[in-house]
């Protein structure tokens, strides 16, 4: 075991993250749900001891009122602070999309440029735990489809530490999202100044038979079908795209120049996703190049079940991936 | 105090919901069920003596912490049990699971997960029975902490304004998940918010039978006399933290200490033998529920689960295609 | 003059399909912020006269919450009413989003069938009239994302007519999404009795050199284009799809299938907007059979600009939906 | 009654808002400008009076209806008016319009077209100054109607409990768009509102110079103290409808005639006769301000539009590809 480089946990990278942010720029402050150590350092303790450690004037407990929250983080933000506001699980930015959609992303531009919205709304989601319908949604797609603002999901300890810290110093609002069920894995502790630049995808497996395009949670199952269907010698090469929105076609589309052929994979809802602009932009550059389609995996045409058969059923699944690679490649 | 026949009804649903709470963390401490839980241990009277105030054809509508409210409106505790289990036979054939009860036969229409989210709602059943005529009420449970978000101001203020038949029932525990109320909350109480809402508000001990059921049937009688909303602010407490496995740190120890003190359960068990009802006939009716809890428990272990492609139906009017 | 048919305009249409709806089904209501005759109807006069005739008790002028108005709509729907919302401007569906998406959208599924939500919410938007960044989104792709919902957007005021109606009585919840710029155009009125089913695109041009697949003043605008082209012995065909989510695949891919290349058009942002899905399953359909990848028109990665010149730059264009068909067309 | 100086300060502002005001409409009506335009007239004295208390480094949070608190806090009029024509040299190079005026020089850090969205963000602003210390306040306008929307109520909770810098002025005219007060507002009025979240809350006639300045004046130094927010309620009236041509036909006749009576400018310009204020030198700050206009109004007429592909910049920190 001693031989075993270090390792930490998802959550834990996010939490050095922010700590890391807070020590660097003291402009950077948290908002939130129990984000202080008083209230448990965040139900996910993602937050645990930056209060201690920065004080409650920086790491502030705010009310259930996430309008609010985001609202204060949009207006900190114009006159040169870097909030990191918490909304604890992804379906509550149903009700705080006003602040970000028509505010924190447009107010940039609707000032012709003269205030900026360098914020960040870190927040938690995922299926296949049981929550049930109202707290696993995955709905990145919407906040793709806003100009102004990006969307971050890292796939690993190493790549959230470094992602969510160039969120944080990042001059646009960003959207970083978590993934609850895996929060708690872990992978290689990242350097300390370890930093991952906003808009670049990474390429963690090689191949040249197809291109998996995913992130988040999508990259591990893929990984996972890679390395089943090495042994039958299809090779599958990895794209971890890390930021989603706007996303980096440059590698996307180099990836599968090679391969000729791609999947695209996400946990979220596969209908009107994540999934259906990056197929269209490959189709639309590299039409006549392409063995087959590209294919699509994302889960089912439903509310997330509650029930561990239902949820697993609509849920999209390694087998899901490995079955669309298969018809592709034919 | 309430009549004998009022507090033994109250007391007979306020202990099937504790005996009820106390085996779902027995069974989830022990993996036989692997659910997030909110236990409702502290709060019990409360939602008995609400739901002793209203008809089975009411509605109501109540949140993730709802156990007490859905057993004392009426869901049969076999039904209620299969869902959380996720099984085929509960209420919502697994679909909704301990978040999202929903029984229209009992008046329990909507359970949400979304804090402050039913109170619109709400309304809207509200609506449904001044346009109807039916003389319906609904009564619409949430928290202390479910006061600081803008549904609770915009709901209050409509039914107000429509002088809607809805009970804004605030179960005031004093924390939203890990954070005291003197942290969120710049008015004292929530009652003040009503007041300012301009609609009829108390503030009562919930964990008084007597107490809650008096405002309870006052409140009710005011909806259904075409006067509108009422909002009451019962104080009450819960005793196992926001949900099964929090330690409750952030409690300081005197204040769980009084609280226990104040367990509204012993108490009205007393209350009971107070009134000449004999220890006989109290602990037939806890063997009554303990035996109805046994039941719906073997029942939700053994009942199936749904078939996968479940996933399919009830999404829209018809089935989505595979 | 008295030779031409009669023609009502887009708004109007809205007006007569509610009246009939509530003429036919005492359990239609409306709610909206001054939907009602005291308050003049709407402030484009789409619901006017409706509460003269039906009652204030039917036609309820609201305060301005719109997480109220929709919640209130979802309660009454699930015993029994058939509720229209009004959100005046769809921009403002932001702050209801939870409503929608989190209740009436999921409770179906989440009560396993006990309960419905026969509602409707008309929502009105545009962009091109120089109302800015906060009035003039198209954001029926979030809509179209979500499981449980269907999206509808009428292109002239007989559909708006036949398809309103039709979403009122549908019974599941609707997004009625209108275009405040053409409220005021006209069209061949409907008879009385006319009915556009749900989940039924239209063909209302038939062509065979390319499909321009697209919805509400994308249609117009697509006409136009068809219009033109034919000139240089260009034949489009225009698929209006009436419901864009779940929208009518087979309607779209017959006539793919036919001309073997496709344009969608939609006024939304283009990125990540509708254009991706309906684009995606094309080629995943009749990837061998297109002669050209499948082109795409949308708005530009902006918020809506005010002033004109910016604004019309920014904005899909007939002038982009040409160079579009003649890039796949080569 | 306010000093010399402060009356004198607050007709200035006042005057070239209600001149501005009427040149705008009368451009709009003669197709020289093609905007969508609310009209201020009425409520001039309102943000007049509110400004004069403040400073121009504080920051200023309003909406759509916005120009009278915009002029009062100081924009530029050739800036503000080539924004409201689309004009490059417009104070957002013409991408937010008059919906959404932004100029940071004299502290206007939001117009928001969103009712009650403004509210949170003032919020942020306060925390910001809370936490340099930099003593600044914010001042958050809204209407009436907006006091119905969630925001409303989290956000002046969340000011309240951190004490934060911020006036939330509530510039009550009666009306939202068509509707009146008493048909949405389930309290009497919005102070109570206030009252029941716990903020310091005060009700004034804003149409009243001296009155409104005095309450502006205390919230601000309640604030810069660091006692926290406070909601000032200024009654007011707007004389033209919701947007420039609208007819006001939901006004009764007579409340109008009422309004009209008590049309806020000739008082006050009577004030300042009484306190011995010549004519001669009313006359000219009015003659000043109709200058300013008159240039402002060429210059916006004359100034260039945009380039089509600004809307590539600004989107981002970089510009966005063609
Ligand atoms: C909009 C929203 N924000 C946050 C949460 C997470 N959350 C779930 S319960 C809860 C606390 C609610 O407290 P309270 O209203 O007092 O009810 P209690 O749990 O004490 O019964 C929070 C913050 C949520 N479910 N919805
Ligand atoms: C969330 C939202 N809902 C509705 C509207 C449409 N709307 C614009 S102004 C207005 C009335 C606001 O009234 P009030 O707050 O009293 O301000 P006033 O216009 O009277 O100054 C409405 C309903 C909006 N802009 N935003
Ligand atoms: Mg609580
Ligand atoms: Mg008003």
């Amino acid at each position: 075991m001693s031989e075993k480089p270090a390792e930490i946990m998802f959550a834990q990278a996010c939490n050095m993250a922010m700590n890391k942010a807070m020590a660097d720029d003291d402009k950077v402050i948290l908002l939130g749900e129990d984000i202080a150590d008083e209230q448990g350092g965040g139900v996910f303790k993602v937050t645990a001891g930056l209060s201690a450690q920065y004080g409650t004037d920086r790491v502030r407990s705010t009310p259930i009122s996430e309008q609010a929250i985001v609202g204060a983080a949009v207006g900190s933000a114009l006159v040169g602070y870097r909030p990191v506001a918490e909304i604890m699980l992804m379906n509550f930015i149903t009700v705080a999309m006003d602040q970000i959609v028509n505010h924190a992303a447009k107010l940039r531009f609707m000032s012709g440029g003269q205030t900026s919205v360098p914020l960040t709304i870190r927040t938690t989601t995922g299926a296949g735990t049981g929550l049930g319908g109202q707290h696993s949604d995955m709905l990145e797609a919407w906040l793709a489809h806003v100009p102004g603002l990006k969307v971050v999901a890292a796939s690993n300890p190493a790549d959230a530490y470094g992602l969510l810290y160039s969120s944080i110093m990042d001059d646009n609002p960003v959207i970083f999202i978590e993934n609850t069920p895996t929060y708690f894995t872990k992978g290689p502790a990242p350097a300390p100044d370890h930093v991952v630049p906003l808009g670049k995808a990474s390429i963690p497996r090689e191949g040249t038979d197809v291109s998996l395009i995913t992130y988040g949670r999508g990259v591990g199952a893929s990984h996972a079908v890679a390395e089943k269907l090495a042994s039958e010698g299809i090779s599958c090469e990895v794209v971890d795209l890390r930021t989603i929105a706007p996303f980096d076609e440059e590698t996307v589309l180099k990836s599968v120049a090679k391969t000729k052929a791609a999947v695209v994979v996400h946990e979220a809802v596969k209908n009107f996703g994540t999934g259906a602009e990056i197929s269209s932009r490959i189709h639309e550059e590299l039409f006549s190049e392409l063995k087959a389609p590209v294919g699509r995996v994302g889960s089912g045409y439903a509310p997330v079940p509650f029930s561990p058969a239902i949820e697993k059923a609509w849920m999209f699944s390694e087998d899901d991936i490995e079955r669309e690679i298969r018809k592709i490649l034919g | 105090m309430a009549d004998k026949d009022v507090l033994i009804d109250i007391f007979t649903r306020a202990d099937l919901i504790m005996q009820s709470d106390i085996k779902f963390r027995k069974m989830i401490g022990a993996g036989q069920l692997q659910i997030v839980y909110y236990p409702v241990r502290g709060q019990e009277v409360v939602s008995a003596a609400m739901m002793a105030a209203v008809n089975q054809e009411d509605y109501l509508v109540t949140i993730y912490r709802g156990l007490h409210d859905q057993l004392a409106k009426g869901i049969p505790s076999k039904d209620l049990w299969a869902e959380f289990a996720g099984k085929m036979a509960g209420t919502c054939k697994g679909k909704g699971g301990p978040m999202h009860i929903t029984h229209p036969e009992t008046g329990v229409m909507v359970t949400t997960g979304i804090v402050g989210s039913g109170i619109p709602i709400a309304n809207g059943l509200g609506l449904a029975s001044q346009l109807e005529k039916d003389g319906k009420v609904t009564v619409c449970c949430f928290g202390d902490g479910a006061s600081n978000i803008g549904a609770f101001h915009e709901g209050l203020n409509m039914a107000q304004i429509w002088k809607l038949p809805v009970i804004f029932l605030c179960q005031n525990n004093h924390y939203g998940e890990h954070t005291h109320m003197r942290d969120t909350t710049g008015s004292e109480t929530i009652k003040q918010r009503g007041d300012g809402l301009g609609l009829r508000s108390v503030r009562v001990n919930g964990n008084d039978a007597s107490e809650m059921y008096a405002a309870a049937k006052e409140a009710v009688e005011y909806a259904r006399a075409g006067n509108g909303p009422t909002l009451i602010e019962a104080m009450t407490f819960r005793f196992h933290g926001h949900l099964l496995g929090d330690t409750s740190h952030y409690i300081p120890e005197e204040e769980m200490e009084q609280a226990l003190k104040d367990d509204p359960m012993p108490i009205l068990r007393q209350q009971l033998l107070d009134m000449q009802i004999s220890e006989t006939d109290i602990a037939a009716i806890e063997a009554k529920n303990a035996a109805t809890i046994e039941e719906a428990a073997q029942f939700a272990l053994d009942a199936p689960y749904p078939p996968g492609d479940e996933y399919r139906i009830d999404v829209l009017d018809v089935e989505i295609a595979a």
